[in-house]
C-alpha cells in the first residue's frame, strides 16, 4: 500500500519534471542559431537567389512556421498520442531513433556498470578493510585511475594501442555485427575497449560510496559479533559487510552511474564510433533537430524514473527496515 | 611475575600475562597490561572496572576479536581447555569461536545484523559449526529461542532485529551464543543497554543457563550490583591491569586494594552502578596516563596511602591478601591485591586502617578481622 | 567533431565552400566529396568480393535529394543516382542518362538515353519525368516540397520556360544567353524522381509524404540508373550499397570501356567515425580503403606501404575579412582600399601555407585559383609574399594612408582620436587547428606593426548570427536588401555585434563559372556581408563574362575583374584549400586534379 | 558514534590516547566560521579585515572596469622581470574566491590545537599528503608563477619539438630547433616539454593550464557550495513546502542535459572561460544541496538547534550560525570532491569542441593534440599527465578529508 502510493507519486513528479524539462529545452532551441539555416541562406545569397525564399522552404521543411507555443503544444499533443515526431536529420521517427541507438548504448553501459559495480564495490570494501595501508592506497589509485584520465585521451590512446599496433581488437565499431549478433565474440571485441574506459571512468564513485559505508560496518558490533560466532573473514565480508553496504549503495548506483554514463557516453561514442543514444542526442542538438533533442531529452527523464523505482524496490528489498509508509 | 605460578589443576580457561596494545596515531596503548586469571567450568567470574579500564579488552582478547591492525596481543596465554589461543591459528580461533567459546555484546541491537531475519542469523550460527540440513538447524534455532524465553518462537524466528524488543534482541543474542553449545561464555555488559527491569530477567536468563548446561561464564560488567549477585570470583581492572582479584565473598566483604575499596566507598549501600562518571568522580585519573610507559603503580596518583615505593618500578604484583590463606588455598584462586602495602615489605593495615577510620559500619568490622596477619 | 576547415564535411567554416546546390559544385567542381571513393579490397571474409570502405565524420541526413543540401548525403545518393551528366577536369560534359547540347547557349536541348529504367514499377525514364519534375518541383510556385534552391530553375524571378520535345528529350530556353549554363549546377548532375511517384503528393502538396514515403527513403525507384544498388542505411553509423548488376551504363557503347562495366566493388560503404584520430587509426589497421587526411598527419602516412596519400586542388579560399560596417571598430580605415593594401603587407601568407598548412594549400592573391583556366596571372597583383611581406612596408604605407581617418600613429601603435590605443575584434571558427593557428597568426603580425588583435573562437552558427547577418539599423525601410547578409547600406545596416576581422568563413571561388562570384564582389551582393564597395564597376563586368559566348572576351573581363580584386583587396586572400584523401594503396584511379572524383565510378583495386 | 561503549575500536574508550587522538572538545564544524556576525558590532578584527577587503575588492574591479578600460590592472617592471596582468572578469572571481578561501581558513587556523588534531588524522593517509603537496604547488604555480611568466607564445617554425632527451621523427616537426640526429629531431631545454602543432610550448601552456584549472575548479565550486548551502540548509530548516519546492527543484535541473544550456549559452555569450565557470557554478550544485539538507536535516533535530529555536532566534540566524557550521565538514569534503569533476568537465567540453579554443587550459591542449597522438604523442600525454595527477590528487585529498573530518569515522588509531 505505502510502496504503490510511493511509487504513484514518483510517477507523477516524474511527469511533472518532464514537461518542466521539455518545455525549457523547447523554448531555448527556438532561440539557438541554426547552423543549417545559416549554410543554407548564404548559399542562396551567394549565388544570388533568394535568402528569404530558401529560408522559408527550410522551416517549412523542418515544422518550425507558427509561433512557438502553438507548435509546442502540438507537439505536447502528438507525444500523448505516442507520436515522439520525426526526426528531419535522419528520416526517421524520433522512437525509432532511439529505439535504435538505446541497444547500441546498453551494449556497452551494461557490462561497464556491471564492471565498476564489482570492481568499485570489491576495491571499497577492500580498501575498508585495510584503512591506511600500501595495499589500501594501490587499492584506491586503481579506483582512482580510470576517473582521473580523460576518457577521450584513454579512448583514443587504447584505441592506437590495442587495435592498431595489436590488432587484437577492431578500430572501427560495427554497428551491422552488433545489431545482428550481439552475443557473438566478434561483438564482444569490439565492445571490449569501451566498456573498460567507461567501465574504469566508473570505478571511483562507486568505490567511494562502498568504503564509505563499508567503513561504517567494518567495526560495526555486528561484525565483531558474527566473527565470534566463528564466521569466515570471507563470510564476514560478503554477508555481513556487503549486504548492509548494498543498501545505501543502491541510491547512488542508479544516480550517479546514469550521470556518469549519460555525460561518459558522448565521448565514449564519438571516440569508438558507436551509434548510441549520446551520439544520437549530441547530434540532434548540434544540427537542432528539435523533436530529437527533445525525445532524447526524455529518455534520461524515464531512465532516471525508472531507475529511481528499481532503486526503491531493491531497497525495499535489501533493507527490511524500510517502510514506504511515511516517505 | 611473582605471581603464582599456574593453578595446579587444568581450570577451563587459564589466563595470563595478557597484553594487548593499540597502535595509535598518538603512540602505543597498552589496553591489557599483563592481566592473569583462571575460570572453571560453571563457574562465573566477573571482570570489573570502570569504563576504559580494559576489561571488554581483555574480554575480546581471548579469541582475538579485537581488530587487528590496531590492536595486537603482544604476549601472554590463553590457555582454554589445554590449547593456547593466543598462538592459535585464525582458523583454529574460528573453531573455537562460538563452537566452544560464545560472546555476547553489549549492545543486541548493534550485535544483530539489521538485514537479515533472526532466523538466519541462528541459523548461521548453528551451521558454521555444525553440519545439519537447514530444516534441523531452524528446528534447533526455534528450540533455542524458546530455551532463551522468547514467546512463540515458531513465528518471532522470521523477524527482523528491529521488529524486536531491546530484551528480546538481547534474548536471541544469547540464544545465537548458545547455539553452538559453548563451554565459556563471554558476556560483555549484557545488560547495560537495557531497560532496568529487563536487565534482571536477562541476568536471570543467564544464571539458569549456565546452572543448566554448567558452562563457565565470564561477565565482564562495571556494575557492581550484578557483581554481587552473579559472581563466584571477582577481578577488579584498572588501566588495564588487575588490581584485585578473589571469591566475590572476599572482595565484597574484605576489599584490599586502595582502589577497590575507593569503589565500593564511593557507593552507599554497594549495590549502585558504579557508571563512569561516578568512576571518574572516584579515580578522576589523568587521561593522560594510559600512553604513558607507567612507572609504579596506575593508581598512586589517586590513592590516598599512595609512599614513594608507588613511585617504583611497575605496577606492585599481586600480592596475597591478609586473608589469603583463609578463602582459598592455591594461588590462582587466592585472594590477591597489586598494592605495594600488601607486599613483603609493606604493612595492609596502612589501607584497612584507614578505611576503618573512614568507614563506619559492616566493612570496617569486616576490614577489621582481616587486618591481621 | 568537426573536422577542420576542409569543405569535405559540413565544417564550421565550409559555409561558403556550399553554394546553393553546393553538393552538387563540390561533386564536381571542387572535388570535395569527402573522401570520393575507391576501392579497397576489405574482405569479409569472401576473397575474391571487394569492398570500398569510405570513412567520413558526418551521416547523412536524408536520401530524399529534394532535401539534400549537404555533401555526405549528395555523396551516398551519388552512388545509386547517375544524375544528368558529369563534367570532366577538362571541363567537357560527360553524359550519363543525358548529354546536353546548345546552338547559341540560349536554347539547351536535352537528350535521354534509351534504356533507363525506373525501378519499383515506374517504368522507363522519359522526358516527362523531367519536364514534371521541374516544373510541378524545382519551380512551382507554392515551393511545394520544399526545394531548398528552386532559385536555380529561375532567371529574373522568372521560372526558365522547360518543354518536351520527343519521348527522350526537353528543351530548356533560357531568357539570356548563358554559355555555362551546363556547368552551373543545375543540370550538371541533377536528379530526376519518376512522376508517378511525385503525382501521389502533388496534389495535396505533401512534402511530409513524399519525404517519409519508402521508395523516397531507400531510393527504390533509382532502378538501373546508378553504379549501386541502396541495400542499407544505419543512421549515424553506415550507408551501404551494393553492385547493381542492371546498371544502364553496361549496355552503352559510347562511353569508354572502363565505364561499361563499372564499378569494379560489390558494395561501397560510407561509415561514419566522428572522431578524426579514430578515422585515421581504422585507415591504417585497413578497416577504411579512404578517408580525409589533416595536413599534419600526411607525412607519417606517406611512410606508409599500404596507404597512398593523393593531394587534390580545391576552390575554397581562407580569407580574413574585414568589416567596413560601420560596427566595426576600425571601419573608417578599412574602407580604404590603400590600408587593406597595406594589412596585406603584414601578413606572410608563405608561413601560413608552409608552416600552418605544411605545405598542403597554396597562396591566394585573388578570388581565383591559380589552377583555373580563368586565372590571369599577369593582372593580379601579389601582396604578402616575398617583397610585399614586410612589417616596415606595412607600417609605412598605414602610416600614409590612415590620413582622414580617426586613427594614426602614435609612437609605433595605432592609436584612435581618443589616443586608445586601437584593438581589433578577430573573430574565428572554432573546430579547426589551423584556423585558430592563423587567427594567433595574423594577431601577432599586426601586432608587429602596431595594431592590438582580440581573438574570440565562436561556433560557425553563432558567426553567422552574430557578425554575418546584417539588417537596416536606421529609420523607415531600407532603400535596398540584398538578404539577411547585406541587409542595406554599410552605413546604417550592421551585424548584431561589431566585429572588425572574421576568419575562417571561407569562399568558393567556382573556377568553372567565376561569374558566380558576383554576391561576394558587388556593392549590392547577397554574400557582402562585410559592406564593400568596389571602386571598380564589377558589375558590368560580370555582365560582359556570363553573357558573352567569345571567350576572349569574358577572359579579358574576368582578367580585369581578377586583377582589380588583387588590387582592391576587399579581403586579404590568404590561401587556397587542397584536399587531403589517404587511399588504401591498391586503389587505381582517383587522379590528383581539381573535380577528380567524377569518374570514382571507374576506379579500382590494382590486381582485381 | 558506533561500536560499544568499551571497545577500542570506537574511540571512546577512555584508555585510548587523549592528548591526540582524542577529539577537542570542539570540532571542525564547530569553528567560528561566522564570527563575523557573532557579536553583531565591528568589534571583531575579522570582520574588520573582511570588510576592508571586500571594499578595496570592490574599488579594485571597478577602477579596473571604468578607468583602465583596455590597460593592464598592473604594469610594473621589477629587476627585470615585467609584471603585467591586465585582469580579466575571470581573474576578478578568482580573487575573490581566493580572499573567500583566506577568511574562511583564518577562523580555523587560529584554533591550533584543532588544526594540529585535524592535521594529525589527516596525515595518516600519506598518499593525500603528497596530494596535498602536489596541489599546493600546482596551485602556487598557477597563480603566482603566471604572474611572471609570458604567455605561451606562437611560433609556427617550431611546431611539434619532441621534449628534451626524447627524438622523433625529423619530418614531424616543421622546423627542427635542436640538432637531428640520423633523421630524427632531438628535443632541447628550449622547450622541455615539446611543442604543440603550432609552436606552443607545453610547459609555459602546462603551466598556465594550472592557473585555468585551478580557476574552473575553485572558483565553479565556490559558486556552486554556496547556493548549494544556502538552499540545502534552508530546506532543512524551513521543512514542509519550501522544502519540497527546492529539492524537487533539484530534481530537474539535475536530469536537465547541462551540456545543452552550455551549448545555448556559449552561443548567446561566447563559450568563454567566465561563461564555463558560470555555468559550472550555478548548474552543479544539486548534489551538494542534497548532502547538505540531509546532513542539515540530521543535525537539526539536536538540541542546540531547537534550543535556539526556542530562545527566539530568527530563521536565517540559526540556519547560519547553528546549521551551517555543524554540516560544514561534508560541505568541504563535497567541495574537494567536486573540483576535480569541474576540471574534467573543461576537458571533455573542449573535446566536444565547446569552451574557448584559445584558453591554455589542459582540456584544450589535450583536444586539439589528440589527432597528434600517433606521431607527436607529447602534446597531449603532456597535458594529460597534469590532468591525471590533479583529477587524482583532490580525489585522494577529499578521501581523506572525508576521513579526518567525518566525525563518524573516528576509529581511535
Amino acid at each position: 500500500m505505502g510502496l504503490k502510493w510511493y511509487t504513484a507519486r514518483r510517477v507523477a513528479w516524474a511527469g511533472v519534471a518532464a514537461f518542466v524539462i521539455l518545455t525549457v529545452t523547447f523554448v531555448l532551441l527556438d532561440y539557438a542559431p541554426d547552423p543549417e539555416l545559416a549554410r543554407i541562406q548564404f548559399r542562396a545569397a551567394a549565388t544570388g537567389a533568394d535568402a528569404e525564399t530558401a529560408a522559408e522552404a527550410y522551416a517549412e521543411r523542418r515544422g518550425l512556421t507558427g509561433p512557438l507555443w502553438e507548435r509546442y503544444l502540438e507537439y505536447l499533443g502528438n507525444l500523448a498520442t505516442g507520436d515522439w515526431g520525426w526526426s528531419d536529420t535522419r528520416s526517421q521517427p524520433v522512437l525509432t531513433a532511439i529505439l535504435t541507438a538505446l541497444p547500441y548504448s546498453l551494449m556497452y553501459t551494461v557490462p561497464a556498470v556491471a564492471l565498476s559495480t564489482v570492481l568499485g564495490i570489491a576495491i571499497g570494501l577492500y580498501s575498508a578493510f585495510n584503512q591506511y595501508t600500501t595495499t589500501d592506497y594501490a587499492a584506491t589509485f586503481v579506483a582512482f585511475f580510470g576517473v582521473s584520465i580523460p576518457n577521450f585521451w584513454f579512448g583514443i590512446v587504447l584505441l592506437l594501442l590495442f587495435a592498431v599496433q595489436l590488432g587484437w581488437v577492431p578500430v572501427l565499431f560495427d554497428a551491422e555485427l552488433a545489431r545482428t549478433r550481439p552475443l557473438s565474440l566478434a561483438n564482444a571485441r569490439q565492445l571490449v575497449l569501451p566498456v573498460f574506459v567507461l567501465g574504469t571512468s566508473a570505478i571511483a564513485s562507486t568505490m567511494r560510496y562502498a568504503r564509505a559505508e563499508a567503513l561504517e560496518y567494518v567495526r560495526a558490533a555486528f561484525v565483531k559479533a558474527a566473527r565470534a560466532k566463528g564466521a569466515s573473514e570471507w563470510r564476514i565480508l560478503t554477508r555481513h559487510v556487503l549486504r548492509p553496504t548494498l543498501v545505501p549503495l543502491s541510491t547512488i548506483l542508479v544516480g550517479d552511474l546514469l550521470g556518469i554514463i549519460l555525460s561518459a557516453s558522448y565521448l565514449v561514442e564519438v571516440v569508438f564510433g558507436i551509434p548510441g543514444l549520446g551520439r544520437l542526442s549530441l547530434e540532434a542538438i548540434r544540427r537542432q533537430d528539435t523533436a530529437l533533442v527533445l525525445g532524447t531529452t526524455l529518455v534520461p527523464v524515464l531512465v532516471a524514473v525508472l531507475g529511481n523505482l528499481l532503486q526503491d524496490l531493491a531497497y525495499a528489498l535489501l533493507d527490511p527496515r524500510i517502510d514506504y509508509g511515511d516517505r | 611475575m611473582t605471581d603464582p605460578p599456574a593453578a595446579p589443576r587444568d581450570s577451563l580457561l587459564h589466563v595470563e600475562d595478557l597484553r594487548t596494545r593499540f597502535h595509535t596515531d598518538a603512540g602505543t596503548v597498552t589496553a591489557v597490561d599483563g592481566i592473569s586469571f583462571d575460570l572453571d567450568d560453571g563457574e562465573t567470574v566477573c571482570l570489573v572496572g570502570e569504563s576504559g579500564s580494559g576489561k571488554t579488552v581483555a574480554a575480546e582478547s581471548l579469541t582475538r576479536l579485537i581488530d587487528d591492525p590496531p590492536g595486537e596481543i603482544v604476549s601472554g596465554t590463553v590457555r582454554f581447555d589445554g590449547r593456547d589461543l593466543a598462538t592459535a591459528s585464525e582458523a583454529e580461533l574460528r573453531a573455537v569461536r562460538g563452537d566452544r567459546i560464545a560472546h555476547v555484546f553489549q549492545n543486541p541491537q548493534r550485535a544483530l545484523n539489521p538485514v537479515y531475519s533472526v532466523g538466519w542469523q541462528l541459523l548461521e550460527a548453528i551451521q558454521l559449526h555444525d553440519d545439519v540440513s537447514k530444516a534441523d538447524a531452524r528446528a534447533r534455532a526455534i528450540d533455542l529461542l524458546d530455551r532463551v524465553g522468547i514467546p512463540d518462537p515458531a513465528t518471532r524466528i522470521d523477524d527482523y532485529p528491529h521488529e524486536l524488543s531491546g530484551g528480546m534482541q538481547q534474548r536471541v543474542a544469547i540464544a545465537m551464543a548458545l547455539a553452538g553449545e559453548p563451554d565459556l561464555l563471554v558476556a560483555d555488559e549484557p545488560t547495560t543497554a537495557l531497560d532496568v527491569t529487563i536487565q534482571s530477567q536477562v541476568l536471570r536468563l543467564l544464571e539458569s543457563i549456565q546452572s543448566a548446561s554448567g558452562l563457565g561464564l565470564l561477565l565482564v560488567t562495571h556494575d557492581l550490583g550484578v557483581v554481587a549477585e552473579v559472581a563466584d570470583r571477582v577481578v577488579v581492572m584498572y588501566d588495564g591491569t588487575v588490581m584485585e582479584r578473589g571469591s566475590v565473598h572476599d572482595v565484597f566483604e574484605r576489599p584490599s586494594h586502595p582502589y577497590t575499596r575507593a569503589l565500593l566507598d564511593a557507593i552507599p549501600g554497594r549495590d549502585v552502578d558504579l557508571t563512569p562518571t561516578a568512576a571518574r568522580d572516584v579515580a578522576d585519573r589523568d587521561p593522560s596516563s594510559a600512553t604513558d610507559s607507567t612507572t609504579g603503580c596506575r593508581f598512586r596518583s589517586r590513592c590516598p596511602h599512595a609512599v614513594d615505593a608507588c613511585r617504583e618500578g611497575d605496577q606492585p604484583p599481586l600480592h596475597p591478601t591478609p586473608d589469603a590463606t583463609t578463602s582459598a588455598p592455591d594461588g590462582a584462586r587466592a585472594h590477591v591485591a597489586a598494592c605495594v602495602h600488601f607486599g613483603p615489605d609493606g604493612d595492609p593495615d596502612v589501607v584497612v586502617d584507614s578505611a576503618k577510620s573512614a568507614d563506619s559500619g559492616a566493612s570496617a568490622d569486616e576490614s577489621a578481622g582481616g587486618d591481621r596477619r | 567533431m568537426l573536422p577542420g576547415d576542409r569543405s569535405g564535411d559540413a565544417g564550421p567554416s565550409a559555409l561558403a565552400s556550399r553554394s546553393r546546390r553546393s553538393f552538387l559544385h563540390l561533386l564536381g567542381l571542387s572535388g570535395a566529396t569527402a573522401v570520393a571513393g575507391c576501392s579497397s579490397s576489405q574482405g569479409d571474409g569472401t576473397s575474391d568480393e571487394t569492398h570500398y570502405v569510405d570513412g567520413t565524420s558526418t551521416g547523412t541526413q536524408t536520401l530524399n535529394f529534394l532535401s539534400v543540401n549537404d555533401t555526405p548525403s549528395a555523396n551516398r545518393i551519388q552512388l545509386v543516382l547517375d544524375g544528368a551528366y558529369a563534367i570532366t577536369p577538362e571541363q567537357e560534359i560527360f553524359p550519363l542518362w543525358a548529354d546536353i547540347s546548345t546552338d547559341e547557349g540560349r536554347v539547351y536541348t536535352v537528350e535521354l538515353r534509351d534504356g533507363l529504367e525506373w525501378g519499383a514499377d515506374y517504368g522507363s525514364m522519359t522526358a516527362e519525368d523531367w519536364v514534371y519534375m521541374i516544373t510541378e518541383v524545382f519551380q512551382a510556385d507554392s515551393n511545394w516540397a520544399n526545394y531548398p534552391t528552386p532559385g536555380e530553375w529561375q532567371r529574373a524571378g522568372e521560372p526558365i520556360p522547360v518543354e518536351k520535345t520527343g519521348r527522350r528529350t526537353f528543351e530548356v530556353r533560357l531568357p539570356e544567353p548563358d554559355p555555362a549554363f551546363p556547368l552551373r549546377p543545375v543540370l550538371w548532375g541533377a536528379f530526376c524522381m519518376p512522376k508517378g511517384l511525385i503525382e501521389q503528393y502533388r496534389p495535396a502538396e505533401d512534402q511530409e509524404g513524399l519525404a517519409q514515403d519508402e521508395a523516397v527513403q531507400t531510393l527504390a525507384y533509382a532502378g538501373n540508373l546508378g553504379p549501386y544498388t541502396f541495400e542499407r542505411w544505419e543512421r549515424g553509423s553506415s550507408f551501404v550499397a551494393t553492385r547493381n548488376e542492371e546498371y544502364y551504363l553496361r549496355e552503352v557503347d559510347d562511353v569508354p570501356d572502363e565505364w561499361q562495366n563499372a564499378p569494379y566493388f560489390d558494395s561501397y560503404t560510407y561509415r561514419v567515425v566522428p572522431e578524426e584520430s579514430t578515422r585515421l587509426s581504422a585507415l591504417r589497421s585497413g578497416e577504411l580503403t579512404a578517408t580525409d587526411l589533416p595536413a599534419s598527419r600526411v607525412e607519417q602516412f606517406e611512410g606508409l606501404d599500404d596507404v597512398a596519400v593523393k593531394v587534390f586542388p580545391q576552390a575554397y579560399m581562407t580569407s580574413l575579412i574585414y568589416n567596413q560596417r560601420a560596427n566595426g571598430s576600425f571601419y573608417e580605415a578599412l574602407r580604404k582600399p590603400a590600408v587593406r593594401r597595406a594589412l596585406a603587407h603584414a601578413v606572410d601568407k608563405r608561413q601560413i601555407v608552409e608552416d600552418v598548412r605544411r605545405g598542403y594549400a597554396t597562396v591566394a592573391h585573388t578570388f581565383q585559383p591559380t589552377f583555373s583556366k580563368w586565372y590571369a596571372d599577369e593582372a593580379v597583383r601579389e601582396l604578402g609574399v616575398g617583397e610585399t611581406y614586410s612589417h616596415e612596408r606595412a607600417r609605412e604605407l598605414l602610416r600614409d594612408n590612415l590620413d582622414g581617418t580617426p586613427y594614426r600613429y602614435e609612437g609605433d601603435r595605432v592609436v584612435d582620436d581618443a589616443d586608445e590605443p586601437v584593438t581589433l575584434d578577430l573573430v574565428f571558427a572554432q573546430g579547426s587547428q589551423p584556423i585558430q593557428t592563423i587567427a594567433e597568426l595574423v594577431a601577432q603580425e599586426y601586432d608587429a606593426v602596431g595594431i592590438d588583435v582580440e581573438l574570440t573562437g565562436k561556433q560557425y552558427g553563432s558567426i553567422v548570427e552574430q557578425h554575418l547577418y546584417n539588417s537596416w539599423q536606421g529609420d523607415g525601410d531600407p532603400p535596398w536588401d540584398a538578404g539577411p547578409y547585406n541587409g542595406g547600406p554599410r552605413d546604417q545596416s550592421v551585424s548584431s555585434r561589431p566585429w572588425d576581422l572574421i576568419l575562417g568563413i571561407t569562399f568558393n571561388t567556382y573556377p568553372r563559372t567565376p561569374t558566380s562570384i558576383r554576391g561576394f564582389s558587388v556593392r549590392r551582393g547577397g554574400t557582402n556581408f562585410y559592406g564593400y564597395h568596389p571602386e571598380t564597376d564589377f558589375a558590368s563586368l560580370f555582365e560582359t563574362a556570363s553573357s558573352t559566348v567569345d571567350e576572349a572576351e569574358r577572359r579579358a573581363a574576368l582578367a580585369e575583374v581578377f586583377g582589380a580584386l588583387s588590387v582592391e583587396q576587399p579581403f586579404n586572400f590568404l590561401h587556397m584549400g587542397v584536399e587531403i584523401v589517404g587511399y588504401d594503396s591498391a586503389i587505381r584511379g582517383p587522379e590528383e586534379t581539381f573535380g577528380y572524383s567524377w569518374d570514382r565510378n571507374t576506379w579500382r583495386l590494382d590486381g582485381a | 558514534m558506533i561500536g560499544a561503549e568499551d571497545s577500542p575500536g570506537t574511540g571512546t574508550d577512555d584508555s585510548q590516547p587523549a592528548d591526540g587522538g582524542e577529539p577537542p572538545s570542539e570540532r571542525f564544524e564547530d569553528v567560528d566560521w561566522a564570527s563575523i556576525d557573532a557579536d553583531g558590532g565591528g568589534r571583531s578584527p575579522l570582520r574588520l579585515a573582511a570588510l576592508v577587503a571586500a571594499g578595496s575588492y570592490g574599488l579594485a574591479v571597478a577602477s579596473d572596469r571604468l578607468v583602465a578600460g583596455g590597460d593592464p590592472t598592473i604594469d610594473v617592471a621589477f629587476g627585470g622581470v615585467a609584471f603585467v596582468w591586465d585582469a580579466t572578469a575571470v581573474d576578478w572571481l578568482f580573487v575573490a574566491t581566493l580572499s573567500v578561501l583566506v577568511f574562511a581558513l583564518v577562523p580555523l587556523a587560529r584554533n591550533r590545537r584543532l588544526v594540529a588534531y585535524y592535521w594529525r588524522r589527516f596525515r595518516r593517509h600519506r598518499p593525500a599528503v603528497l596530494s596535498l603537496a602536489y596541489l599546493l604547488v600546482i596551485f602556487l604555480l598557477g597563480t603566482v608563477g603566471t604572474l611572471f611568466l609570458d604567455p605561451p607564445a606562437l611560433d609556427v617554425a617550431a611546431a611539434y619539438q619532441p621534449p628534451v632527451f626524447l627524438s622523433v621523427d625529423a619530418s614531424i616537426p616543421t622546423e627542427c630547433v635542436g640538432p637531428v640526429v640520423e633523421g630524427r629531431c632531438q628535443g632541447t631545454w628550449r622547450y622541455p616539454l615539446g611543442t604543440t602543432a603550432d609552436g606552443k610550448g607545453l610547459l609555459a601552456l602546462a603551466i598556465f593550464g594550472m592557473r585555468v584549472s585551478m580557476q574552473v575548479g575553485l572558483i565553479a565550486t565556490l559558486i556552486s557550495i554556496t547556493i548549494a548551502t544556502a538552499v540545502g540548509a534552508t530546506a532543512a530548516y524551513a521543512g514542509g513546502w519550501i522544502d519540497e519546492a527546492l529539492m524537487r527543484y533539484v530534481d530537474i535541473q539535475q536530469t536537465f542535459p547541462t551540456f545543452f544550456l552550455f551549448l545555448f549559452l556559449a552561443y548567446l555569450y561566447g563559450g568563454s572561460l567566465f561563461v564555463l565557470i558560470v555555468i559550472f557554478g550555478v548548474t552543479g550544485w544539486g548534489g551538494i544541496a542534497r548532502i547538505v539538507r540531509s546532513e542539515a536535516l540530521q543535525r537539526s533535530e539536536e538540541t542546540y538547534v531547537a534550543a535556539a529555536r526556542s530562545a527566539g532566534a530568527s530563521g536565517p540566524f540559526v540556519v547560519w550560525r547553528h546549521v551551517v557550521p555543524n554540516v560544514s565538514n561534508s560541505i568541504v569534503t563535497a567541495a574537494t570532491l567536486n573540483i576535480p569533476v569541474l576540471i574534467l568537465s573543461e576537458a571533455a567540453l573542449s573535446f566536444i569542441g565547446l569552451g574557448n579554443v584559445t584558453l591554455p587550459s589542459w582540456g584544450q591542449t589535450i583536444a586539439a593534440g589528440r589527432g597528434d597522438l600517433a606521431t607527436a604523442w607529447w602534446v597531449s600525454t603532456v597535458p594529460g599527465l597534469f590532468l591525471f595527477a590533479t583529477i587524482l590528487a583532490f580525489n585522494f585529498l577529499g578521501d581523506a578529508l572525508r576521513d579526518a573530518l567525518d566525525p563518524r569515522q573516528e576509529v581511535g588509531r
